[in-house]
Order: C-alpha cells, then sequence, then structure tokens
C-alpha cells in the first residue's frame, strides 16, 4: 500500500515537470505572427491533412516573401493530430496555450473540428477551419453561432443543394440513387441534403445505398443500383472511393453519369485507368484548376513546382484559408484577438482560389460553386450555381 | 438467381486472393505457432512494389501486356519474400523462445512500423496512389445481369496454380518435408538434423511471396492503394486461416473463398455496411464454437 | 461403503486407447498404489477422475455422486485434490499463497466483501492463515513460507504441491509420482510422511509411483495398469507374484 | 490505526491529496498543461484497469477500447440527452450517475466478451476480442440516434482533475483491496497455471469473468470521463489502434504490476506532447511519432519484455531504502 503515496509524489513530480516546461503563451512582443495549424498528418485521413498544410505552407511562403503582414512574417506552428479526436484536443490546445498563436487554423474533419471549437471558444482566440463541412461547426447544437470559429468551406446543405438544384434543372434527370459513405459525416450529411432538396424540387431517390471508408468493393451495391435504372448516381464522397465506384459501375454496365462534391478533387481521381470510367461525371466545387483566371492559374502552376503535384480541393481550401486570416489580421491592424475575429466575420468579396468569399452571419463562407464537368480526365468548367 | 451467381463469382474471385494470404499466415502459424500481425502489411508493400515498377520508365515503356504482369507477378512475390525474411531475422528470430505473446506484441509493432512509415510523405505518402493497368482489363461474360470479366478469371487461375504449386512444393521436394517436420514438432525436427532457421526463413519467404501475388491480383481489380490498405484484407485473411484451421494449408485456401463469399453475400443480401462486421462474427462464432477450424486438429493439452 | 467407483473407465485419443474399460474400487482410509509401464494409462486414470479429461466411456462416483460431466474445480470440491507428475505450482505466488489458493473455497466471501474488507473479511483471512501456517509447520517448510515457488528446490516443490492439495479439505489425495527425483533418504522421509497423511488427516490416498520399494512399501492395494488395462489387483504380495505383471514389466523388452 | 482499515486510510490521504493539489494545478497549469493532465489520469485508469484483465488474470484482450467505447457512448448519450446539461450539485451528481451507467453497461458488455475467454487461450482469445471491439466500433457507426460516423457532439465538459484522479484512486483502492481477497489469488492461479487452479477448486471461469467485468466497468467510466472531458466521442476513436495503446502501457509497466502500469501509462501519454518540439538531426519527432512508437515496440519486445517494472517490486524497494528488515509480507493479512 506504499503505491498509492508513491504514485501521487509521481504525479506531483510530474506536474512540477509539466509546469516548469510549459511556457504557457507568453505575452512579449514578438516579431513574428504566430498561426497554428492542427492537422491529420498521420493516420486515416493524413491525405487530407497532408495536402491542406501544403496548401497553407505555400500560402505562408508567398505571404512572407511579399513582406508578411503588418511588417511581421508570419511563423506557421503545424501540430499533428494523428487523425484522433484526443490529439485533436491537445494540438489545439497546445497551440493556444504555449504558442500563443494568433488564429488556429484546422481541421478536415468536421469531428476533430468539433473538438477544437469549443476550446477556441474558451481562449477567444479566432479559428479558421479550411474544410470542415458540418453546419455544427460553426453554430452549436442550440442555434447559438459560435464567436470565434469561422470557415472557408462549403456547408454540408449547401453543396447538397447546388447539386440537387443541377441535377434536376441543368441535367434534367428525375430518378436519381444515392451511394454514401456511411463512415464519414461529410458524406452522410451531403447526401441527406441532396435528398431533400431534390425530393422537394419534385425528383425521385430511387435509392440511398451506404458503404463504409477503406471498402474497395462496392458491386453488391452497384448491382442494386443498376437494377433500378436510375437517370444519375450521386455519389458524395472522397476522391479515394469514387475513383473505384466509377470504375465498378462501368464494369457492371452502368453509364449513367455520377454526380458528387469537393471531395472528388484531386488529380487522382481520373488517373489511369480512371479517366475512361469517370468521363461525363459531375462534381461541384469550389473552382475549376482550369480556370484561367490569373490567379489560380499563378496557384496552380506554383503548387506543382513546389510539390509536384496538382493541387486538390483541401489544398486550395487551406491556401484560401491562410489568405483570409492574413488579409484579416492586416485589416484590424493588430493580433488582438477580438480585433482579427471581428475582421474575420467582417470578410467580404475576398478574391480566393475557391471563389469570392463572404462570410456570413453564421460564420459560413458565402461564395457560388462551380460544377465541374469531366472531359478526357480533365475538369472543365461547367457551370456556376449560385447559393 | 442471376444475382446470388454473381454475389457468388464476385466473392470466389475477392476469396481466391484472401486465401493467397490467408496461406501465408497459415504456414507461419504452423512452424512457429504465433500470428504474424505484420502480413498483411507485407502485401501492402507488393501493391507498392508493382507500382513503382509500373509507373516507372521502364514499366511505362513495357505498357500493359503478359510480359509485364509476369514480371511484375515475379518482382512482388521476390520482393515481399525478401521482406518477410528480413522481418523475421530482425524482428521474431531474437524472440523464439519467447512466450507467443511477446512475438504478438512485437509483430503487432512490425505492422504499424510498415504503416506509419509508409504514411510519411518521402516515403509512400498517405495520399492513395492510383496502380496503373498490368493487362487491359475485358469482359468474358456479359449476359443479362451476370458480369464476369478478365480480370476475375486471371485471379482464379493464378491463385489456383500457385496454391497448386505451393502443395507441390510441400508435398514434393525436400525442403518441403522438411517444413512438414517442422509443422509438426520444430525441436523435433531440429533434433533430427533439419535446419530450422532455414526451413522458418524458407516458410517466410514463401509464405510472404504469396502475399505479394495477392496485393498484385488485389491491386489489378481494386486500383488504389495506400499505406493503411492491408490492414482490412489482412485481418479478412486471418480470419480465413481460422476458419479453416489455422496451420492446415488446404484449410486456408477454403477458408479464404467462405471468408470471400461470406463478404459478397452480406454485402449483396444484408447490409453492405456490415460486411466487415459480419466476418468478424464468424471469426468469433468458429472460435467459441470450433476452435480448431473446419479443417484443424483439435489438441489435448497435455497434463 | 466404498468411496470412489470407477466402472468401465475408457479413454480413446482417435484411435488410441490409452485406457481400456478400468474398473476400480477405492474404500475410505485405504493408501493405494496405481503401477505399470509407461504408458500404461495411469495419469490419464487420474486426469479423468479429476476432469481433466471427459472419458470416452464408463462413469466415476465419489461418495455417491457422478463425476463425469463434472468441471474440475467442481469435482475437487467434492473432496478430491491431487498432485501433477510435472510439479504444477504457481510459480509467481510465494509458498504461503501456493497454499492459500487451496483455501479459496473455504472462505465464502463476496465481490463486495472483497472489495470493501469488512471486519468478517479479515477474521476469514486470520484463521485461514493460521492453518496454513500450521500446515506448513506440519511439512517443514515455514521457512520458505515467503519464497517464490519457483526458487524452491525440487523436493520443496513436491511437498508445497502436496500441502496446497491438503488445503481443500480432501477425502481422497490423488499422487501422481510423489517420489520422482528424491533420494533414498528423501524417499524414506516421503512414505512416512504419506502415511502420517492419511492417519492425521483420515483420508484415502492414490498414488502413481514407478519405485516399486516406495509402491510395495507403503500401499496396502495395488492395481496394475498394462496398455491402458487393468491386468492385476490385490495386496503387494499378490500382485509381486501375479505371472502377469512380470510379463507386463519385463515383455516390454520383447 | 489498525493494518485492517489501512486501505481506507490511504485513500483517504489520496482524496486528500487529488483535492490538494487540485488548486495549484488548477491554478499553476495552463489549459494544456492540464489536458495532458486529464489524459495521463483517463490513460491510468484504462491501463490499469487493463491490467486487471491482462496483466493479473492473464487473458489478453485487444478489445479494451471497445468497452471504453461503450462507456463512453453511454455516460455521454445520457448527458446530451436525457438530462441535458446542468450546473452545481445536480451536475456533479448526474455526472456521477451517467458515469456508472457508462461503467455497468461496458461491464455487461465485459461479461459477454468474458465468456468466449472460457474456451480461448493467448493469441485466440487476442483476436476474438479485437473482433468485439471492431463489431462495436461498426455498430456504432451505423446507429443513427448515436451520430453515426460523426458521433456524439456538443457534450459539456464536466470531468476535472478531482473526477479524474478520484477515479482513480478508487481504481487502486478496488484493484489493491481484490488482490489481496480470494478473488485477487484466483486471478493471479488462473494466469499462473489453469489446471493446477482448477485442481484446488478455483473456479477459473469466475476468475476470468470476473475481471473482465471489473476492468470493463472501469473502462467504461474512463470512457465516460472522455466524453465529458473532449466534448465529442466518434467510433473511430475506439478502434484497434486504441485498444493497442492501453495494451502497450499493461507491456511496458510490467504485466502485473500496479505501480508500473500506471507510470507506463502516464509516460506514453506526457512523452509525445513532450516530444513534439524535439528536433533530431533536423527531423522533427512529431513527424516521426507513430514510427519511433512502433519501433520502440519492437525494440522493447526484443530487449526488455518484462517492461519498466516487470520484475520490480515497489514495497520490496521502498523496505530496502528505508533500512527495515525483510518482513514476511503476506503477514499484513
Amino acid at each position: 500500500m506504499y503505491r498509492l503515496i508513491t504514485l501521487l509524489f509521481a504525479g506531483l513530480l510530474a506536474g512540477i515537470m509539466i509546469s516548469c516546461g510549459g511556457n504557457g503563451g507568453n505575452e512579449e512582443e514578438s516579431d513574428v505572427i504566430k498561426i497554428g495549424h492542427f492537422a491529420s498528418l498521420q493516420g486515416d485521413i493524413a491525405t487530407f491533412g497532408q495536402q491542406t498544410d501544403k496548401g497553407i505552407k505555400l500560402a505562408v511562403e508567398e505571404i512572407n516573401a511579399n513582406g508578411g503582414v503588418l511588417g511581421k512574417q508570419i511563423q506557421l506552428i503545424t501540430e499533428d493530430t494523428r487523425s484522433t479526436t484526443q490529439d485533436a484536443g491537445l494540438a489545439a490546445e497546445k497551440l493556444i496555450s504555449n504558442d500563443g498563436v494568433t488564429v488556429l487554423l484546422g481541421e478536415v474533419a468536421s469531428s476533430l473540428s468539433l473538438v477544437a471549437a469549443p476550446i477556441a471558444e474558451r481562449e477567444q482566440v479566432p479559428m479558421l477551419t479550411p474544410s470542415s463541412t458540418n453546419p455544427e461547426v460553426t453554430v452549436d447544437k442550440n442555434g447559438n453561432v459560435r464567436k470565434y470559429v469561422f470557415r472557408v468551406c462549403f456547408i454540408d446543405p449547401f453543396q447538397g443543394k447546388v447539386m440537387a438544384k443541377f441535377a434536376k434543372e441543368n441535367l434534367s434527370t428525375q430518378r436519381i440513387a444515392i451511394l454514401k459513405d456511411n463512415a464519414n459525416d461529410y458524406s452522410v450529411g451531403l447526401a441527406k441534403n441532396f435528398r431533400e432538396t431534390f425530393e422537394a424540387m419534385g425528383g425521385e431517390i430511387l435509392a440511398e445505398q451506404a458503404f463504409e471508408a477503406k471498402q474497395v468493393d462496392f458491386k453488391s451495391q452497384l448491382t442494386d443500383i443498376r437494377d433500378m435504372n436510375p437517370d444519375a448516381i450521386y455519389v458524395p464522397g472522397y476522391y479515394t472511393e469514387v475513383s473505384l465506384i466509377a470504375e465498378q459501375a462501368r464494369d457492371l454496365g452502368i453509364t449513367v453519369p455520377l454526380l458528387g462534391g469537393d471531395g472528388w478533387d484531386s488529380p487522382e481521381l481520373t488517373k489511369g485507368k480512371f479517366k475512361e470510367a469517370l468521363e461525363g461525371c459531375y462534381f461541384s466545387n469550389h473552382y475549376s484548376v482550369e480556370d484561367t483566371t490569373a490567379k489560380v492559374k499563378a496557384f496552380t502552376e506554383k503548387y506543382d513546382q513546389s510539390y509536384g503535384e496538382l493541387p486538390g480541393a483541401m489544398s486550395a481550401l487551406g491556401y484560401d484559408a491562410m489568405y483570409i486570416v492574413a488579409d484579416a489580421i492586416t485589416r484590424a491592424g493588430s493580433t488582438d484577438s477580438e480585433a482579427v475575429t471581428k475582421a474575420l466575420s467582417e470578410t467580404k468579396d475576398f478574391p480566393g482560389i475557391t471563389g469570392n468569399i463572404t462570410i456570413d452571419e453564421q460564420h459560413n463562407a458565402e461564395k457560388s460553386a462551380v460544377v465541374l464537368m469531366i472531359k478526357e480526365g480533365k475538369f472543365t468548367y461547367f457551370a456556376t450555381m449560385e447559393p | 438467381m442471376e444475382e446470388f451467381l454473381q454475389q457468388l463469382i464476385n466473392g470466389l474471385s475477392l476469396g481466391a486472393i484472401y486465401a493467397l494470404i490467408a496461406l501465408g499466415y497459415t504456414m507461419i502459424y504452423g512452424v512457429l505457432r504465433f500470428i504474424n500481425f505484420a502480413h498483411g502489411d507485407v502485401f501492402m508493400i507488393g501493391t507498392y512494389i508493382g507500382f513503382f515498377i509500373l509507373t516507372s520508365s521502364f514499366g511505362q515503356a513495357l505498357g500493359p501486356g503478359f510480359g509485364t504482369a509476369v514480371i511484375v507477378f515475379l518482382a512482388a512475390m521476390l520482393g515481399c519474400g525478401l521482406l518477410g525474411v528480413t522481418i523475421e531475422f530482425l524482428a521474431y528470430r531474437p524472440l523464439r523462445t519467447r512466450p507467443k505473446l511477446t512475438v504478438l506484441i512485437t509483430a503487432i509493432g512490425v505492422s504499424f512500423f510498415l504503416e506509419y512509415t509508409g504514411q510519411l510523405s518521402f516515403v509512400f505518402g498517405a495520399d492513395p496512389r492510383t496502380f496503373p493497368t498490368v493487362v487491359e482489363k475485358t469482359m468474358v461474360v456479359q449476359s443479362g445481369s451476370l458480369v464476369i470479366d478478365s480480370y476475375q478469371i486471371i485471379i482464379f487461375v493464378v491463385a489456383i496454380v500457385l496454391m497448386l504449386g505451393l502443395r507441390m512444393l510441400i508435398m514434393k521436394t525436400r525442403i518441403g518435408t522438411a517444413l512438414r517436420a517442422s509443422s509438426m514438432n520444430l525441436n523435433a525436427a531440429s533434433l533430427m538434423g533439419i535446419n530450422t532457421n532455414a526451413v522458418i526463413s524458407f516458410t517466410f519467404f514463401v509464405g510472404s511471396a504469396l502475399a505479394g501475388a495477392g496485393a498484385i491480383l488485389y491491386a489489378m481489380s481494386y486500383p488504389k492503394i495506400n499505406p493503411l490498405m492491408g490492414i482490412l484484407p489482412g485481418l479478412k485473411a486471418f480470419i480465413a486461416a481460422v476458419l479453416g484451421g489455422i496451420g492446415n494449408i488446404s484449410g486456408a485456401a477454403v477458408g479464404g473463398f467462405i471468408i470471400g463469399s461470406a463478404e459478397t453475400m452480406t454485402a449483396g443480401y444484408i447490409s453492405p455496411t456490415l460486411r466487415d462486421a459480419i466476418v468478424f462474427a464468424i471469426l468469433i462464432f468458429i472460435l467459441i464454437v470450433k476452435p480448431s477450424g473446419l479443417f484443424g486438429q483439435g489438441g489435448t493439452e497435455k497434463v | 461403503m466404498s468411496l470412489l467407483n470407477l466402472k468401465n473407465l475408457t479413454m480413446r485419443f482417435g484411435g488410441l486407447t490409452a485406457v481400456d474399460a478400468v474398473t476400480e474400487t477405492i474404500e475410505p482410509l485405504l493408501l493405494m498404489g496405481l503401477i505399470g509401464p509407461n504408458g500404461a494409462g495411469k495419469t490419464t486414470v487420474f486426469n479423468m477422475i479429476t476432469g481433466v479429461y471427459l472419458p470416452t466411456e464408463g462413469q466415476i462416483s465419489f461418495d455417491g455422486q457422478n463425476l463425469v460431466g463434472q468441471k474440475p474445480h467442481e469435482i475437487a470440491g467434492t473432496g478430491i485434490a491431487r498432485t501433477f507428475q510435472n510439479i504444477r505450482l504457481f510459480p509467481s505466488l510465494s509458498v504461503f499463497d501456493n497454499v492459500r489458493v487451496g483455501f479459496n473455497n473455504a472462505l465464502s466471501i463476496g465481490i463486495l466483501g472483497s472489495i470493501l474488507q469488512p471486519r468478517s473479511f479479515w477474521r476469514g483471512e486470520k484463521e485461514i492463515a493460521e492453518k496454513i501456517d500450521h500446515l506448513l509447520e506440519m511439512f517443514g517448510l515455514l521457512d520458505q513460507r515467503n519464497e517464490l515457488a519457483k526458487n524452491l528446490s525440487y523436493g520443496d516443490q513436491r511437498r508445497v504441491e502436496i500441502v496446497r492439495a491438503m488445503a481443500t479439505d480432501p477425502k481422497l489425495l490423488l499422487l501422481d509420482e510423489p517420489a520422482a527425483g528424491m533420494n533414498p533418504t528423501e524417499k524414506q522421509k516421503l512414505m512416512s510422511l504419506i502415511r502420517y497423511l492419511r492417519d492425521e488427516f483420515q483420508i484415502a490416498i492414490l498414488l502413481i509411483e514407478h519405485d516399486m520399494h516406495v509402491v510395495m512399501g507403503i500401499c496396502e492395494r495395488i492395481t496394475v495398469l498394462d496398455h491402458g488395462a487393468k491386468i492385476a489387483s490385490g495386496t503387494p504380495e499378490e500382485v509381486k507374484n501375479n505371472p502377469e505383471v512380470v510379463k507386463a514389466y519385463l515383455g516390454h523388452s520383447e | 490505526m489498525s493494518r485492517k482499515h489501512r486501505s481506507y486510510l490511504y485513500l483517504l490521504i489520496g482524496f486528500a491529496a487529488i483535492i490538494g493539489l487540485s488548486f495549484p494545478f488548477e491554478a499553476g497549469l495552463n489549459s494544456y498543461d492540464m489536458r495532458i493532465v486529464i489524459n495521463v489520469g483517463i490513460s491510468m485508469i484504462l491501463a490499469a484497469s487493463l491490467n486487471l484483465i491482462n496483466g493479473f488474470t492473464g487473458q489478453f484482450s485487444l478489445g479494451h477500447a471497445g468497452f471504453m467505447a461503450i462507456g463512453a457512448y453511454t455516460a455521454s448519450a445520457l448527458t446530451t440527452m436525457v438530462f441535458g446539461t446542468t450546473e452545481g450539485t445536480t451536475q456533479e451528481l448526474l455526472f456521477l450517475v451517467v458515469l456508472i451507467a457508462g461503467g455497468v453497461s461496458a461491464a455487461i458488455a465485459g461479461l459477454l466478451i468474458g465468456i468466449p475467454s472460457l474456451r480461448l487461450k493467448g493469441d485466440y482469445l487476442a483476436i476474438v476480442t479485437l473482433g468485439f471491439g471492431e463489431i462495436i466500433r461498426v455498430v456504432l457507426q451505423n446507429i443513427e440516434p448515436l451520430g453515426g460516423s460523426l458521433g456524439i457532439s456538443g457534450i459539456p465538459r464536466y470531468t476535472t482533475f478531482i473526477w479524474t484522479f478520484g477515479i482513480l484512486a478508487v481504481l487502486i483502492f478496488v484493484t489493491e483491496n481484490l488482490m489481496r481477497s480470494t478473488y485477487g489469488r484466483g486471478f493471479l492461479a488462473t494466469r499462473d497455471d489453469e489446471i493446477a487452479a482448477e485442481s484446488v477448486g478455483v473456479n477459473t471461469t469466475k476468475y476470468k469473468v470476473t475481471a473482465f467485468v471489473v476492468g470493463a466497468f472501469f473502462a467504461g467510466i474512463a470512457g465516460g470521463l472522455y466524453g465529458h472531458y473532449n466534448s465529442l466521442i466518434r467510433p473511430l476513436d475506439f478502434g484497434f489502434l486504441k485498444s493497442v495503446e492501453i495494451v502497450v502501457m499493461v507491456i511496458l509497466g510490467g504485466m502485473g504490476s500496479t505501480w508500473g502500469v500506471l507510470l507506463a501509462a502516464a509516460l506514453l501519454t506526457y512523452l509525445p506532447e513532450a516530444l513534439r518540439e524535439v528536433e533530431l538531426f533536423g527531423i522533427k519527432f512529431r513527424d516521426f511519432r507513430m514510427t519511433i512508437y512502433a519501433l520502440s515496440l519492437i525494440l522493447l519486445m526484443i530487449f526488455r519484455p518484462q517492461g519498466l517494472l516487470g520484475d520490480f517490486n515497489a514495497e520490496e524497494f521502498i523496505r530496502k531504502i528505508r533500512g527495515k528488515p525483510k518482513k514476511p509480507a503476506t503477514t499484513e493479512t
């Protein structure tokens, strides 16, 4: 029974060690502006976390090369969440308490952003998520807008609605089947909103089939869908699975177009043999890589130069998020948390890669969506959909 | 009926791949009596070996075709085989006399090592890669809603040929006899003058090489590869091995086909999202009802 | 009334018949030997009696109760205790705790009582501790009381195993080769110990032993197994002169 | 104070110390450090509860995260869907209720999972428990009212330093007392030699199931604490990786050594945070932490399989440094 006492001593020691080690967000005047990014660099969704981080890093490099913000250089601190909620909490808290970051960027997964959002609220540090689409991230369950939390991306309802509208009006489809990823709240959210809008417009949802992320065989679901003979299939998943779904659908003799959301946006989507399978499909997105405006072109080229690959939606959103933060700090004229928060909430028509972004009352990004059509493996602009 | 047939064919071609992976589990268990948890990740490495060959300038010059397929298969089998031998030599051999659970934990460590090192951006990166075409896919049967493509047939043929080859190897060769003797009793085999270290290395080589072959077949049919892709097929193949009676080579083959079909049937007739849960449920059911599996012989503990 | 009745007891492992229709009775307070060449099925008989193996055929009744199909710990509860040929102590526990495990069922304290440990818990533990110390003293093991079982000498381990078996308060004690690995002096001590056990605790003892000196010296009755079948039974003198037995022991060199 | 009540005395001292420590901790630690401390506490509860199953009873379980998930979901669902956010004493009371409810539902699952352990040993049991853990995760993912893959969000933050370490103290009290009773002896006997244990009347089945139930109960409570600290729980976080992490704590600490297991849990939770900024040869540790974790696991098994404190006896050590003569440890009873 000496163990308990010894344990307590050990706990005390550990506590002292921790409190000596942490330098608890010193308020000293520094010549850099610290921006924190908590991201899934390892684990299940590392692919999206790594892309976002690349986009943010590119933006920071550019901003610093152009003289920084308010005459100060930006110091980006990235912390890994290992795709887990436990580490998301730790990473966010560390960036705020220990590093004293001015703004917190992250996460891809809404669930991980939802762990950090209450922390940002409590610590009164503005947080901008590049790609968490669940409405709850900025507006809590009771309908209260979180004062310090903003986002750059669409929310699930918006993209679901846009694509439903597009399917009904532009493609004149009447009967649609849905294939969603049950393990992914983004996919589930898009599917739900697509169904609601499409049915409200008089369309018919034939079936709502599901799969689990990481599965690679979708033939069972697709066989069922094929037998219903839909006009199109809505597949609001990530490109990691969509390519396989498209290929297997074509193998089963399904020829109707597949429709999707911004999760499709990656050069990997149509690589190799998937090119043919996805020909003539459509997805909603923030922008088009094929966009010839100088801004987009410069971004795409720079990204390719730095990383040897074309950017996906996550990279573009990360890039935009960083620029919006820089813009807000510039407008605020200081790194004061309240001022930056206010400036963020007043973001209006910010010309980003992913569209002209205005932060609305719900702290969501108000911007128009584009629908891209896949032609010979390229994502070509097809239509602009207003919110 | 047509749908049932379709699900069965899909299941059998998936099961053939599981069977190939399961053979490695069962051979290694047969000799060393431990679960090589990293086997699924050796399988993953196999797909990347294929990927790098096919995307290299050499592979691109070859283009899809029969010759390319043979080269890729041999390379993946050789690469995985050598990896298996290396893992055994570095991580498992020092633990030969330790409790099985120590080795199991080590195997989990090896598994994590391969997965997370693979995720590092300068190794494979976490982003899934598209596996290039090895041979062109053609539709063989397309009557009504029944569809059979050339890949399904290739998978089936390759798997059966490899299994028969393995059988020949084990039954007809000297090293095969040594392997059989070692899986009956490693110590006795060693006393009889069999170089058990060589037998164990050989077992790891052959088992891992089969996983390498399975990897190429798998990547051909589901051409998106990523560093974590080995986990699920690995687990299912393991379950197949247990179902067939772990340590029993024909059992592993049969188990693979059963698990593959059970999975597609579940997806087709019950719920696609429950397919993995069902496979685990099968595992638990077997282990509780008949832990020795379908073809395994139950041993009595000597008291 | 007999204590233990074996009727037609048979055990087959696959094609091998390890024990073949053995019928036997053991009276209370009897000191009985079970002998036979290696592989005769002696330990298998023990394992069937104690529930480790389920007999292929036959009946076992003890004190009027049927034992077949009961779990080993239930059989232990009816009053049968045993030792093992290849000593099975709890290596990471002390000698004292090894014996204390044998008293586990004597303490009827539930899980809440074990966690909250009211007065009655301590009373029970104290009583048991006294009994254990008494037993250890009786077997000359008190000095090794707090030693871990795995650190004991071979002979001490054998004795601890017997003490642990006695802790369950048995009516029948099964000893599997208790003299194995002992020198003549130790064997002599063991023989008097076994007799003492029977007299002091009023139990029946069935022992498997290869050392004929020990068996003939202490057993009142001896049963001989060969190839799983019972070939002889009687007093040491009768068995010694039985031609079948002589053949079984010598015949193996044919 | 007689030794009979010593365990209660220590529990009281423990509570007092925790309450005493909570003031400087709350005041002196920033919220990141506090989060580490709470996570350390939760890890300690998980590891110590698995130690009961794995270390003391020798039943190798790879599904501990599944128990944690059941507890977390039960407690969090009760709070968010039934009771709602409350304050003051009501909050503390309701928190206790939901934690216990979480523990009980996990214990029921422990009972169900304990049953296969009657027939299976070693790596087979490990695989079955792994399967159970995965099934729990997949099923939770498919229950829409529990949030599906997003999980339950907006859980109020009730977990405090006192709650976490108070429960840890209770767990240590329960473990230490159990280990000194027939149950503890039954656990150890089952671990050391099942056949020998049965031969002296030990119902190994009962002890195995008891270990699973008690271990699962505390893992469930740890889940409740986790949910009420992290504000969100989702099925993915209770997967195979989490189970392995807990197993590694138990093995690193030395199976069956409460002291070592607690230390290992603290180290393995604290070190990754402490090393976030560490750079070696221009390589940031945080980018390689999983690779290093895997490598250390392999090296640990090869060079020190008995764990950090596997053959270390805290009581003996303290006796040595106090210079007291070795007294028979077992006379304590």
